[in-house]
C-alpha cells in the first residue's frame, strides 16, 4: 500500500462538494447581519476537494488500520472483544441518534426510559444502590468518583482525609484522578502473589491515621490476578475510615461471579467500552458510570432518571450531590450499545461471558509461560502479564516482540503496563476470540520465542510488513510536529507532498 | 450467549489442557463470601431480531429532529451531516480500533486525528490543537486546570453567559481541585466589561468566555481580552457554536490562549447530547501543559513519513499523580467525523454553511420579532441563536408547539430567571424557510395574534 | 454538478491540452439536427439535504414492514435480517465494484461468490449453481429456455400453481422465443397429477413446478418426478420461498434437473420487489447449457488459490449470438448477501429458522381457523404460507386490516377467481404471537364475530 | 494479506449466532405438521460459524476486492463512476427498504410516485415516450425491447420480419439476445472512421428486404465514437420497415446533449448502474429500463405507474402488451438511487457529467496516442479504445498491459473489446476522476510501455503485488470445480484447506 498524503495535499482550489441547502431566505448583505469588527478575516483553509476525493481518502485511511473486526487484538487492560453489530444498527436509529438533550421530558421518553433502565442494570451488576451515566469514560468516572468520596467526607466534617492508597500495579489514571480531586497519592506496594501487601497496607493506614480518604483498587487487578484478600483489606481501609474504590476497567472477568457492592467497595466504575463491548472507535468515546454504595447516593451528580406517575423524568440532584460533571446526560449513544448488549446477553449470558474470558486467558497463559516468563504464576482471570526478561537478556525486548507480532497481522499486547513487570506483555484475549484464534497466537508467539533466540534481528528490525516500518518516537517528541502548515501549502500540492514526507 | 464463539465441547477440551475440571476451578481464587450465589436479577436474554425491536419502540418515543424541526441549540445544533460522514467513519477498521499504541497498524487513525489537530487550528487560528476531549464542558474544565496549574489553587473568572451547564461543571471541579470561580454578570446580554475588569486580581489565573455567548451574541472580545491580558490571567475562550467560525472572528484573531469548545456541531450525530466532542487548542508555548493525547509527525525506519502519539510524558500512563490531566479514552471517533465533515465541507463550504445560518437566524428573528408580544431580548449581534422575550409563559409556548410536533426554543428562565419569559431560539443552515414559517404562524396562533 | 471533481478552471486547462477551445469542439461530431436545442426538462438540482428530505417525504408514505406487520407472502418473504448481513454487504470495496473481470484485484467478491455458489447446491442438493441471475421468475424463465434448448421449439408444461407472476413472465418469452406452454390445472391446491400427466407429450421438454406452491402447499414431488422423467423432459422446480428448505426436502433429493428460485428470502431487503436474487442450480452434467456467471476456483502462477469466472463460452460476450444465455450484469451484491446471511445463520440456526416458519404459521392457520367463516381452502400441508376461505370478500377485510396497520394476506380471486373469496396468509418467523394474536382479533372484529 | 480460506473452512460443530427471534408460539411435534414424507432428511452442510468469525471472514474478503471508492476504474463501456453515498442513503431508508410490492396501492404511494416520476425524467433525458422500469439490466432492457419490436410488427401482420443487424462492434448482449427474441443476427461492418459502414447497411437492407425488424446500436459506439450518419441510417432502416433499438450503455456521453429519441430511434435502454452511477455490486443489481417512441407504447410491459383522481396508481397494461418481463415492478432500489442522482443534479448536472466525461476521455486518449496504437484517431466521446498491437509485436499483449496496471492500484481498461479492435484496450475514465488521477493513469501507461519494450517480463509475469499472482483460467475451464465438496470436509478444517490448496 503506498503512502496516503494529507488531505490538504490534495484537491485544487475550488473543488468542493453540494452538501449544503438551498438557501432559501432572502439574502441579506452580510455587513448589515454581522458588523465588520466581528467577521473572520480569511477563511480557514480547509481542504478543497471533490467527494470522490475524500471518499477515497478516508477509505485508504480505514484501509491503513487495524481493528477488532480484521483480526486478534489482545491488549491487555483493554478488553478489545467483538463489538456486536446490533448495537450498533441501534445506536443509529434516528430516534436515539437524532434527539436533542434539551427537549421535554414528553418528547423524550424511550431515551429517559432506556437509562433508568440501565442505570438498574448497571447497579445490580456491580451491586450498588444507584448509578450515574454521566462520566464519558473510565478515567471520568474515577474522578466523579474521587468527588463523590470528598464530598462524603466533608459532610461529616471529615475534613482532613487527603491521602489516596493507590496499588503499585494500578492504571495511570487512578492517581491522575486522585490529584485533580486534590489527593495525595500513596503507593501500596504488591506481595508476592500480586495482591495488595497487606502487612503494608497497614503499616500505610497505620502511618496515615485519619488522612485517608480512599483506596483505589481494581479486582482482577492488572496482572490479572484475583486478590482473594479483598475483604480484609475493605474491612481494615473502612475501619480507618477510608472509602474503597473499584476500578472496574476489568469488570470483564466477573459478570454474575462477584460483584464488587459485595467484595466492599463503595464506589465502582465500569468502562462500557470494555466490559459491555462499546466499540472503542480508535481511542473514544467510551463511558464510564459510576455506582455507588447506600451512604454515597446523596451525593451522586445529578439529575438522575426517575419514574413516576407521568412517566419517565429527570430528577435534579438533591442538596448534598457534587453537582453535574459534564453537560447533558452521558455519552447516550454508547449507553444505548451497553443496553441492547446487556438486554441481549441476559443474565446468563453475562456470566458466561466472564466466564468464557477467564477460560480463553488460562488457556493462552499455561500454553506461553514455557516460552515467557510468567512472573505471577497462578490461575489467572480475564488477562495476564508475561515478561519478556529472559528475552531481554538475548537483546530484545517486550517492545521488539510487539512490533514482531505486528507483521502476523495481530495487534500486540499492551506492553510496559503494569510498572511492576519488567518487560511486561499485558495478555487479554477476552471470551470472542475463537480456540483456532488462540492457537494461532500461540504458535505466532513460539516462533517470535524462538526467533528471538535464533535471529534476533527479525525483532529488532519489526514491523517488516506493515504500512510503515517503525516510527522514530523520540524525534516526534524532540520536534513536535503536530499540524500541517498552511503557509507551506503555497506550492504544488505534489511537490509539498514530497517536501514534507522527507523532512 | 451468542458473542462467545467456542462451543461447549471446545470448552472442556480447553479446560482439559489448562488441568482444570470445571471454570469452577479456575475461579478459585474469588473467595465464597464475596460469590454471587444467584443470577444477576436481569432480563433474560433476548435473541437480535427482538431487542432490535425493543430498542426501536423505545427510540420512536424519542421526538426525533427528522420529524420534529427542532428550534433549540443551547449547546447541540442541528447541522447538515453530509451522508459521506456517517458512511467513513463508521467503517470498522476504524470504529472497532483502540487508540492507536502500536502506531505501524493504526497509520489510518493516526493520520486522521493529525488532520484533524489541523483543523482544529486551522478553524481557531490557534498553534496547536490535540486529538480531542470528552465535551465542550469538560473541555472548559481541563482548559481552567491547565490555567490553574499543577498547584489548582488560585481565582478564575467566569462569564455568567457561559452555559449553564458548564459552569455547572466548573464548579465541580474547582470546589474538588481548590481553585475559587468568579461570576461575572451581564449587560445587555454580554458579559459585562466593567463587572470583568472588577473581577480581576492578581490571583486569577484565567478567565473564561464563551464567544458567541450562550444567548447567541458575540461578545466583545477584543475589549475582553485586553482586560485579560492586562492582568497576567490567561484568556480561554469556549465554543459552543463551531459553526461561527465559518463567519466569525477565531480565538486567534484576538489572541487566546486556549480554545475548548464543543465539536459536535461537525458532524456528529446530536445523540442526546452524547458522545459530544471536545475541541481543545492553544498556544505553541503552552503545548507541554496541555490535556489530552497529541498526534505527531515523524519518520519510520524506512524514510517514509508516519504519525505518532506524542509529547506522551505529559500523560498519566507516564506521569500518573504528576500528569497534566487524567484523560486517558478520550472521543476519537468523533474527531474523525468532524474530519471528514469539515474535509467534506471544506473551504467554501463551511463558509457558506455558516453563512446560510447567519442569514436564516436573522430572518427567523426579524420574522418573530414581527409577531406582537416578541421582541429581542437584546441588541448585540448574533449569529444563529438568538433571545425573545415573549408574550405568554415561555413553557406554555413550547407546550403547544409540541402539540404541533415543533421543538421549540429554550427556556431561559429555567437558568436566567432574572430575564423573565424568553426564549433561545435557533436557526441552522438545516432549517428551511417553510420551517420557519411553520414556527412563526404557529407563534401567532399560540399567542392570538393571528387573524 | 457536485460529482465532478474538476474546477472549470481544471477543465479549461485541459481543453488547451487536447487542442480545443471548449467542450463544442469536442462534441463537434453530433451533428446539429440531433442535437438538443434546450436544457432538459427536469426538476433543478438540489443539494444533498434537499434530496434526503424529499426521499424521506416519499418512503415515509409508504407502509413500512417495521410499522405495519405483514401477512402477505406471496413471493416476497420478510424474514429477519442479521445485522452483520447489511454492515458487511455494504462495505464499499464490494458494492462499488464491477463483475470481477480482473480477478487478481477482485479475489473477494469471487471468493464470496464460489461460497454462494456452494452454499446454493447445499441448499437444494445440487451439483452446480451459478452466480445468480435476477430474480425468481426471469431464473424460471431462462432454465425453461435451457431447457428448451437452441431450437427454442418444443413444449413446456407448467402448472398453474406457479406464481401468476413468473406464469405471465414465462408467456411473454414462450411467445417470443417460439415455444409453447401448456398449463396443468389444479387439485386440492395443487398441481393435478392427472392433468399433468394427460398434458405431456412427447414433445415436451420441460416441466415445471412450484414447490412449495403458490399457495403455500406441497406437491407430491415425487410423483412429479416419476411423471416427468417418464418422459425425457426436464423437471423445474421454482422456489419463491427458500426457507422452506431448512426442513422441507430438497428439489435434489427428488431427482430435480433445474431449480431455479427467488432468493429475496436469504438476506436481501424486500425493497418493493427488486433488486431480487436469482437462484439457479442444475446437474453437473448440463452445466455447459447453464445460462449466467459460474466463478470456479484455481491456481496463481506462485501456487496459491485463488477463484475467477469460468466456462465464459456460455456467455454473450464470447458466444454472442449463441450464446446460452443473454445475461451479463446479474445480482452479485444480492448473492454476497445471502451468502452472509446464509453463514450467519449458519447449519443450525437454517434450520430453527424455517421450523420458526413453520410452527407459527400452523399457529396463525389454526387460530384463524377458530373464526367463524374462515377455513382451509385446502387440505395439503404447507410450509409458510396458506389460503384460507373469507366470510367476506378479501379485499373489504384487507381494508379493514389496513385501517389497523396491518398488512393482511393476497387476495386469490386476483389471479384465482376460481376460489372466491380468500386470503393468501404467510406467517414467517419474524411475525411473533402477539402480532398474530392482532390479526386474529381484527379479523373477529372485522368479521362481526367478536364477543 | 495472507489466503483467506473458505467460510466452509472455518467454524467448528455447533457454533452458531443468536439472530433468531423467541420462539414463542406453542410448539406442535414437526411429524403433526409435516409428513415425513416432505421432511428434509439432512440439514444443509451451512457453515457452522460463530458472529465474529462471520464478521472477519467477509471483511477479509472486502480488503481482497477493489471499487471505485479504492481507486481508479475506467473499464470501458461500464462507466465506473463514483456512486454517491446519498443515494445509499436514501435507498436504505425502511420505507423504500422494507415495503412489499403487493402492498396496497394506498400503502405505497411514495414508492408508485417515484416511479411515476422517475419514468418521466428517463423519457425526458432519452427522447422517448413512455418508458418501462422493468428490466434488471441493460441485457434484460435489449430482449424487451426487441420483443416490443416483435409485437409491434406482429400487430401489423408484418410477420416476415425475423432479422436483426447489428454493428461488428457491438456488446455480446446485442445478438444474444437477438436470439433469444427468435431473431437471427446479420453482423454490420464498421467503416473506417468507426461508424456503421453505411454502404455496406444498404446492401443488407436490399439483400433482406422485408425482412429487417431492427437495426441495434449504441451511439457513441463502442469504440467511443459518434456516427454522425445516424439520421441517415436511421432513415434508411425506418424506410426499409425496421425499427432502431438504442443500447443505451454509452449515455454516460449525451446526457442534456443529444437524445436518441431525437436521432431517430424507436427503442432505447439505458443502464441505470452505468449513466446514473447506481452501483454495479461487483456484479449486479443494475436496472436497464426501455424508453419507447410513441408507436411502441401500447406494446410496453405493464403495469404503468399512473396518476389520478385518487392518488397513485398501477395501471394495467393494455391488450397489445407484450405483457410481464419479471415479477413486480423493477429493480426499485436501483432506481431509488437512479432517482435521487437525477433529483440531485438536476438538468445543468447532467449535461456537465456528460461534457466532463466527454472532455476526460479526449484528455487520456490525447496524452496515451504517443505509446498505444489508436486506430481510430478522432474526437472520442466518454471513452476510446487503443491497440496494444504495438506492444504485441514485442511479445506482450493487451492481457499482459491489464495485468501490469494492477501492480499499480488501478484497475485496468477493458481488453479484447469491441472485437473490431486487436488486442483492445477500451479505457473510460467517466467524469468524476480528478485531473490528478488522469496525470497518473498516464504515467502508469507510459511507464508501462516503456517497460513492454525495455523490461517485459515485468509484464508478462504481472501482477506482482496483488493477493494472488495471475490466475490459470485454461485450468479453471478445463477442471471445473465450481463449489466446495461437502465431502471432504470430513477431516480438520485446517488440513482440508491445505489440501484443497495445492490440488
Ligand atoms: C485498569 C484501567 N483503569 C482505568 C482506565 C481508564 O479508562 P478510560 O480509558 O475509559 O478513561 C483503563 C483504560 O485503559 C484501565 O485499563
Ligand atoms: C454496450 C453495452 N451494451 C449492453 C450491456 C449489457 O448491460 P447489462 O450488463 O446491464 O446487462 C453492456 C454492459 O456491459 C454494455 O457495455
Amino acid at each position: 500500500m503506498s503512502v496516503e498524503k494529507l488531505i490538504f495535499e490534495k484537491g485544487a482550489p475550488g473543488r468542493h462538494s453540494d452538501v449544503l441547502p438551498a438557501m432559501d431566505v432572502p439574502e441579506q448583505p452580510l455587513d448589515d447581519l454581522l458588523p465588520a469588527e466581528f467577521q473572520r478575516a480569511t477563511p480557514a483553509a480547509l481542504p478543497e476537494v471533490s467527494e470522490i476525493e475524500v471518499v477515497r481518502h478516508y477509505t485508504h485511511l480505514s484501509q491503513r488500520n487495524f481493528g477488532v473486526d480484521v483480526g486478534f487484538y489482545p491488549l491487555g487492560s483493554c478488553t478489545m472483544k467483538y463489538n456486536p453489530k446490533i448495537n450498533e444498527e441501534t445506536a443509529s436509529m434516528p430516534g436515539f441518534a437524532r434527539i436533542h438533550p434539551l427537549a421535554s421530558e414528553s418528547m423524550t421518553q424511550g431515551a429517559i426510559q432506556l437509562l433508568y433502565e440501565l442505570e438498574r442494570y448497571i447497579a445490580e451488576i456491580t451491586g450498588m444502590q444507584r448509578v450515574t451515566l454521566q462520566p464519558a469514560a473510565g478515567a471520568h468516572g474515577e474522578i466523579t468518583g474521587l468527588m463523590i468520596i470528598k464530598a462524603y467526607h466533608e459532610s461529616r466534617g471529615d475534613i482532613h482525609r487527603d491521602i489516596v492508597l493507590i496499588p503499585d500495579g494500578a492504571h495511570g489514571t487512578n492517581p491522575a484522578s486522585a490529584t485533580l480531586a486534590n489527593y495525595q497519592t500513596v503507593e501500596l506496594k504488591s506481595d508476592k502473589r500480586g495482591g495488595v501487601d497487606v502487612a503494608h497496607l497497614k503499616e500505610m493506614l497505620a502511618k496515615y491515621e485519619g488522612k485517608i480518604a480512599a483506596l483505589m483498587m481494581t479486582n482482577p487487578n492488572t496482572l490479572g490476578v484475583f486478590d482473594e484478600r479483598i475483604v480484609e483489606i475493605a474491612q481494615l481501609v473502612h475501619d480507618a475510615g477510608g472509602q474503597l474504590y473499584y476500578d472496574g476497567a476489568n469488570a470483564n472477568a466477573i459478570m454474575g461471579i462477584t460483584r464488587p457492592g459485595d467484595m466492599g467497595f463503595d464506589v465502582v466504575h465500569l468502562n462500557l467500552h470494555k466490559t459491555m463491548s462499546t466499540p472503542h472507535g480508535g481511542g473514544g468515546p467510551g463511558a464510564g458510570p459510576i455506582g455507588v454504595a447506600k451512604h454515597l447516593v446523596p451525593f451522586l451528580p445529578g439529575p438522575l432518571p426517575a419514574h413516576g406517575r407521568e412517566g419517565y423524568y429527570w430528577q435534579d440532584a438533591g442538596p448534598q450531590s457534587i453537582g453535574r460533571v459534564r453537560a447533558n446526560f452521558g455519552n447516550f449513544l454508547v449507553l444505548v450499545r451497553a443496553y441492547t448488549y446487556i438486554r441481549s446477553n441476559g443474565p446468563d449470558g453475562l456470566r458466561h461471558i466472564s466466564e468464557s474470558a477467564v477460560l480463553n486467558a488460562n488457556y493462552l497463559m499455561q500454553a506461553l509461560k514455557s516460552d515467557y516468563l510468567l512472573p505471577y504464576d497462578r490461575t489467572c482471570m480475564h488477562e495476564f502479564v508475561l515478561s519478556a526478561d529472559r528475552q531481554k537478556a538475548l537483546g530484545v525486548s517486550a517492545l521488539d516482540i510487539a512490533k514482531r507480532i505486528l507483521d502476523f497481522g495481530m495487534y500486540p499486547p499492551t506492553i510496559y503496563f503494569p510498572l511492576i513487570v519488567h518487560e511486561a506483555l499485558m495478555i487479554e484475549p477476552t471470551e470472542t476470540e475463537t480456540l483456532e484464534t488462540l492457537d494461532e497466537f500461540i504458535a505466532v508467539m513460539r516462533q517470535i520465542a524462538r526467533e528471538a533466540r535464533e535471529e534476533p534481528s527479525l525483532l529488532l528490525d519489526a514491523p517488516h510488513v506493515t504500512v510503515v516500518g517503525r516510527l522514530d518516537q523520540t524525534l516526534a517528541a524532540r520536534k513536535p510536529d503536530l499540524c500541517w502548515r498552511p503557509d507551506v501549502r503555497a506550492g504544488r500540492p505534489a511537490e509539498v507532498a514530497e517536501t514534507a514526507n522527507t523532512r | 450467549m451468542s458473542y462467545v464463539p467456542n462451543t461447549v465441547a471446545e470448552q472442556e477440551a480447553m479446560l482439559r489442557e489448562v488441568g482444570a475440571t470445571s471454570i469452577e476451578d479456575l475461579l478459585a481464587p474469588i473467595p465464597a463470601e464475596v460469590r454471587l450465589k444467584r443470577p444477576l436479577d436481569l432480563p433474560p436474554a433476548l435473541g437480535e431480531p427482538d431487542v432490535r425491536r425493543l430498542l426501536m419502540a423505545l427510540a420512536e418515543q424519542n421526538a426525533d429532529l427528522d420529524h420534529y424541526p427542532s428550534f433549540l441549540g443551547a449547546g447541540s445544533y442541528d447541522h447538515v451531516i453530509p451522508s459521506v460522514v456517517p458512511q467513513l467513519f463508521k467503517r470498522s477498521e476504524f470504529y472497532t480500533s483502540y487508540t492507536p499504541y502500536q502506531p505501524e497498524l493504526s497509520q489510518g487513525m493516526l493520520q486522521a486525528i493529525y488532520e484533524f489537530q489541523t483543523m482544529v487550528c486551522e478553524l481557531t487560528e490557534m498553534e496547536v490543537a490535540n486529538a480531542s476531549l470528552y465535551d465542550g464542558s469538560t473541555s472548559v474544565v481541563e482548559a481552567t486546570l491547565m490555567a490553574v496549574g499543577p498547584s489548582g489553587r488560585g481565582e478564575v473568572v467566569v462569564s455568567r453567559a457561559l452555559d449553564p451547564q458548564y459552569r455547572a461543571t466548573l464548579k465541580v471541579y474547582a470546589w474538588a481541585r481548590g481553585f475559587t470561580l468568579r461570576e461575572v454578570g451581564l449587560e445587555d446580554g454580554a458579559t459585562s466589561l466593567t463587572a470583568l475588569q472588577e473581577a480581576i486580581t492578581p490571583d486569577t489565573k484565567a478567565v473564561i468566555v464563551q464567544h458567541p455567548n450562550f444567548f447567541g451574541s458575540l461578545e466583545d472580545m477584543r475589549a475582553i481580552e485586553k482586560v485579560t491580558h492586562a492582568s497576567k490571567a490567561l484568556l480561554i475562550v469556549a465554543i459552543t457554536e463551531p459553526a461561527s467560525l465559518g463567519v466569525i472572528a477565531p480565538p486567534g484573531a484576538y489572541n487566546a490562549d486556549i480554545v475548548a469548545a464543543e465539536g459536535q456541531s461537525l458532524g456528529s450525530p446530536m445523540g442526546y447530547g452524547g458522545p459530544a466532542l471536545g475541541l481543545f487548542a492553544t498556544r505553541s508555548e503552552l503545548v507541554r501543559r496541555a490535556p489530552g493525547r497529541l498526534v505527531g509527525k515523524t519518520v519510520d525506519n524506512r524514510g517514509q513519513t508516519g504519525y505518532v502519539l506524542t509529547l506522551q510524558t505529559r500523560e498519566q500512563h507516564i506521569r500518573r499523580e504528576r500528569a497534566t490531566s487524567n484523560i486517558c479514552t478520550n472521543q476519537s471517533l468523533l474527531a474523525l467525523a468532524a474530519t471528514i465533515y469539515l474535509a467534506s465541507l471544506g473551504k467554501q463550504g463551511f463558509q457558506a454553511m455558516a453563512r446560510q445560518c447567519l442569514q436564516k437566524a436573522h430572518h427567523a428573528q426579524q420574522r418573530i420579532a414581527e409577531i406582537p408580544g416578541f421582541s429581542p431580548l437584546f441588541s448585540r449581534p448574533f449569529f444563529d441563536e438568538f433571545a425573545m422575550a415573549t408574550p405568554l409563559p415561555a413553557e406554555q409556548i413550547n407546550a403547544a408547539l409540541r402539540d404541533r410536533s415543533i421543538i421549540g426554543g429554550y427556556e431561559l428562565a429555567r437558568d436566567y430567571p432574572e430575564f423573565g419569559d424568553a426564549l433561545l431560539f435557533c436557526v441552522t443552515e438545516h432549517r428551511t424557510r417553510d420551517e420557519i414559517e411553520t414556527l412563526a404562524t404557529a407563534l401567532e396562533e399560540i399567542t392570538g395574534s393571528a387573524e
